[in-house]
C-alpha cells in the first residue's frame, strides 16, 4: 500500500520536475522547487530514509527558497526564452531517458533483499554498531565514525564553498554604480512594519534554535545530526534577519562570530582526529579517546557532530548575509 | 483508518500542485506552496504511526516550525521589490 | 506479481525522467538561473537513486528499536552519502548562485547568448 | 473505553480527511485568488486539528502526544501568519479583491 503512496508522490515529483523546466517566470520556478522540495522529503520517509528526510527538510524548507529568492532580486526575475538546438537536445534528452529505463530492467527490484547494495558492508554496519559504538542510530554511527574522513571531507566542501562565495560577493560592488546611501536604510527593515509576522516570528526564533540544538544532541538516539541541526539554527537566524532587517541580525551574530564558527567547526573537526593520531590511535579513531573504547567512540561522535554543525551553521549563514548585504544593480 | 486519511491528504497534494501548475498569479503559486506544505507535515505525521515509529515526528515538526520562512521570504521579496521600484520613480523624475 | 516487479522499477523510472529533465534544463536554457534550477533538478535525482537503493522489504529506518530482535533495517551506507551531499548541494548551489549575480554585475544580464554577444564586441 | 476513544479519533480522523479534501477542492475550484486563500487557509487549520487531535488519541500518553501537541501548535501559529504574509504582499503589489473571476495575469 505505501509503495501506491510512493508511486503517487513520484509521479508528483516528475511533473513538478517538468513544470520548473518549462516556466518562464523565475520566480515561479522558485516556489515550484519549494514543492519539489517537500515532495522529496515525503518520498525519503516513505522510503525509510528518516535521516536524509529531515535533512532536505532543515535545507529546502527555509534556506533554498530564501537563496534563490536572494539571487533572484539581485539579477532578474523573467528569463528571456530562447530556441537554439532545441529539438536537437530533445531528441538527445529522450533516447538518454529511453536507454537509462532500458537499464533499469536488470536492476534489482525496490526493497528486493537480495539486492546487491544489501549484501556487501551494510550488514556489518547493522550487527557491529551496538557492540562498537553502542548509540542506536546506526546513519550517525557511519557518518560519525566508521566514514569520518568522508564527513570531513564533505565539511571542508562546505567550508571552501563558502569561502568561495565571501570571495566572490563580499568585495566592493561594481564600479559604475551609484552607491546609495538612501536606499540601503530604505530597503533593510526586514518586516519590521508588519505586526503579526513579527510577533509570531520572535514567538518561534526560541523554539526553532531550541529544536536544533535536539536535533544536534539527539543525533546519536533518533533523526538528526549536526548537518541538520546547523541548517535548522540558521534557518531561525535567517528568520530574525527577515523579521528584523539584515544589519540588526549582524548585531547579534557579528561576521566575526560567522568566520570564527565556520572554521572552529572544521578545526574542532580536525582536531578530534589529530586527537586520536596524539593518544595512540590512528587519524578519527576515537576508541583510544577514553578508557573504555565504546565510551571513546561516543565522544567521538557528539565532538565531531558539534564541529559539523557549528560549521554548518556558520556556512549557510555567511552565504545568506553575503547574498542579502548586497545591493541590486 | 491511517490509510483512508493519508489518500485524502494526498489528492490535494495533487490539487494544489495543480493550482500551483495552473496560475495564473504568482500568488497563487505562492499559497499552493503553502498548502502543500501544511499538507506535508500532516502526511508525514500519520506516515509515522503508520510506520510505527512515532519517534520519526521530528520530521514533520521541523515542517511545522520552519516552513512559513519561505513565505516571509516571499513578503519581503516583494516589499523591498517595491521601494525599490519607488526609489527608482523618485531617482528617474 | 508482474505488476509488483513493474511497480518495484517504478522509482528508477522516475529518476530517470527527473534526471534528464534536469539535463534538458542545462543544455538548452539560456538563463544562468534557470541553468542552476536544472542542475539541482539533476543532483535531487541522483539522491533519489541513492535513496531507492536503501530500501529493503519490511524494513524500517536504521535506528536500531530496543526490545524489537527481529526488525529488518535499511541500509544505512546510501542514507550516509545522501545526507552530506545535501548540504554540499545546497553549498555549491550557493556558489553558482554568487558567480551568477557577479555575472549579472558585470555585464548585466544573465543571458547566455547576450554575455557571448557583449563578449564577443569587446 | 478504549474502543470509545478508538471511535472518537476515526471519526477525527475521517473528518479531517474531508476537511483536508474540500479545502483542496476550494482551492482548485474558486475564482478568485483572494477566495481561494480564504478555503484553503481556513480548512487547513481545521484539518490540522482534527488529524492531529486524532492521531494524539492513538498515540495516548507519550511522548509522541506531546511532538504532536508541539507540531499543532506551531501549526496554528504559523499557517493563519503565512496567510497573512501572502494576502499582504499581494495587496502590496495590487492584486485587489473584488467579486469577480480571475482578471490578473502573470506579474
Amino acid at each position: 500500500m505505501v509503495i501506491l503512496f510512493a508511486v503517487f508522490l513520484l509521479t508528483l515529483l516528475v511533473l513538478t520536475a517538468v513544470a520548473i523546466v518549462r516556466t518562464e517566470n523565475l520566480f515561479v520556478a522558485v516556489m515550484l522547487t519549494g514543492i519539489f522540495s517537500l515532495l522529496m522529503a515525503a518520498n525519503f520517509f516513505v522510503l525509510d530514509a528518516a535521516d536524509v528526510a529531515l535533512t532536505e527538510a532543515a535545507i529546502g524548507a527555509g534556506i533554498t527558497t530564501v537563496l534563490f529568492l536572494g539571487a533572484l532580486a539581485l539579477t532578474a526575475e523573467h528569463e528571456k526564452s530562447v530556441s537554439s538546438g532545441r529539438w536537437l537536445s530533445m531528441g538527445v534528452v529522450i533516447v538518454t531517458t529511453l536507454v537509462l529505463i532500458y537499464a533499469t530492467f536488470d536492476k534489482p527490484r525496490l526493497g528486493d533483499p537480495q539486492a546487491p547494495v544489501h549484501l556487501h558492508v551494510a550488514p556489518w554496519y547493522l550487527e557491529q554498531t551496538p557492540e562498537i559504538i553502542g548509540i542506536p542510530n546506526v546513519v550517525t554511527a557511519v557518518l560519525g565514525s566508521f566514514r569520518g574522513y568522508d564527513t570531513l571531507g564533505e565539511v571542508f566542501v562546505v567550508f571552501t564553498a563558502c569561502i568561495g562565495v565571501l570571495f566572490i560577493l563580499s568585495g566592493r560592488r561594481g564600479r559604475h554604480l551609484p552607491s546609495n546611501g538612501m536606499a540601503s536604510s530604505s530597503t533593510d527593515q526586514g518586516l519590521r512594519h508588519h505586526l503579526i509576522p513579527r510577533v509570531v516570528g520572535r514567538l518561534l526564533i526560541p523554539f526553532i534554535v531550541l529544536f536544533g540544538f535536539y536535533v544536534q544532541f539527539h543525533g546519536e538516539y533518533g533523526p538528526g545530526g549536526g548537518f541538520q541541526a546547523g541548517a535548522i539554527v540558521a534557518a531561525g537566524i535567517i528568520l530574525y534577519a527577515l523579521l528584523e532587517g539584515e544589519t540588526q541580525a549582524l548585531k547579534a551574530v557579528p561576521r566575526p562570530a560567522l568566520m570564527g564558527m565556520i572554521i572552529g567547526g572544521a578545526m574542532l573537526y580536525g582536531a578530534v582526529g589529530i586527537a586520536g593520531i596524539a593518544l595512540g590511535g590512528n587519524f578519527l579513531d576515537y576508541s583510544v579517546l577514553a578508557d573504555n573504547p565504546v565510551t571513546g567512540q561516543q565522544i567521538g561522535i557528539l565532538l565531531i557532530e558539534l564541529g559539523v554543525g557549528i560549521a554548518v551553521c556558520g556556512a549557510l549563514l555567511s552565504i545568506f548575509h553575503a547574498f542579502a548585504a548586497r545591493e541590486p544593480s | 483508518m491511517y490509510y483512508i486519511v493519508s489518500i485524502a491528504i494526498l489528492i490535494t497534494m495533487a490539487l494544489a500542485l495543480t493550482r500551483a501548475l495552473l496560475g495564473p498569479s504568482v500568488y497563487d503559486r505562492v499559497l499552493a506552496v503553502n498548502m502543500f506544505g501544511t499538507k506535508t507535515t500532516l502526511l508525514l505525521s500519520v506516515i509515522a504511526f503508520l510506520y510505527g515509529r512515532p519517534d520519526f515526528l521530528d520530521l514533520a515538526l521541523t515542517y511545522a516550525l520552519i516552513n512559513f520562512i519561505g513565505v516571509l521570504a516571499v513578503l519581503e521579496f516583494f516589499q523591498s521589490r517595491s521601494i525599490r521600484r519607488a526609489n527608482n520613480r523618485v531617482d528617474g523624475s | 506479481m508482474e505488476l509488483m516487479e513493474l511497480l518495484g522499477l517504478y522509482n528508477y523510472w522516475a529518476f530517470a525522467v527527473v534526471l534528464m529533465t534536469g539535463l534538458y534544463a542545462v543544455i538548452t536554457k539560456g538563463n544562468l538561473i534557470k541553468k542552476l534550477l536544472g542542475l539541482s533538478i539533476f543532483q535531487s535525482a541522483v539522491f533519489l537513486l541513492y535513496i531507492t537503493m536503501d530500501k529493503v522489504d519490511g524494513g524500517t529506518a536504521p535506528i536500531i528499536q530496543e526490545g524489537v530482535p527481529d526488525q529488518i533495517y535499511s541500509n544505512p551506507l546510501p542514507q550516509v552519502l545522501i545526507l552530506t551531499a545535501i548540504v554540499v548541494g545546497i553549498s555549491t548551489t550557493a556558489l553558482g548562485l554568487a558567480i551568477v549575480v557577479r555575472i549579472k554585475e558585470s555585464y548585466g544580464t544573465i543571458e547566455e547568448h547576450e554575455i557571448q554577444i557583449l563578449d564577443r564586441d569587446s | 473505553m478504549d474502543s470509545a476513544i478508538d471511535v472518537l479519533s476515526w471519526i477525527l480522523l475521517a473528518l479531517g480527511g474531508g476537511f483536508v479534501f474540500v479545502g483542496g477542492l476550494g482551492a482548485l475550484r474558486l475564482p478568485n485568488f483572494y477566495t481561494r486563500m480564504h478555503a484553503a487557509s481556513l480548512t487547513d487549520s481545521m484539518a490540522s486539528i482534527l488529524i492531529l487531535v486524532g492521531i494524539m488519541l492513538q498515540a495516548g500518553w507519550s511522548l509522541a502526544a506531546i511532538k504532536l501537541l508541539a507540531i499543532l501548535a506551531f501549526l496554528l501559529l504559523t499557517g493563519p501568519t503565512a496567510s497573512y504574509a501572502l494576502a499582504n504582499s499581494a495587496l502590496l503589489s495590487g492584486l485587489k479583491p473584488g467579486n469577480s473571476a480571475d482578471e490578473s495575469t502573470e506579474n
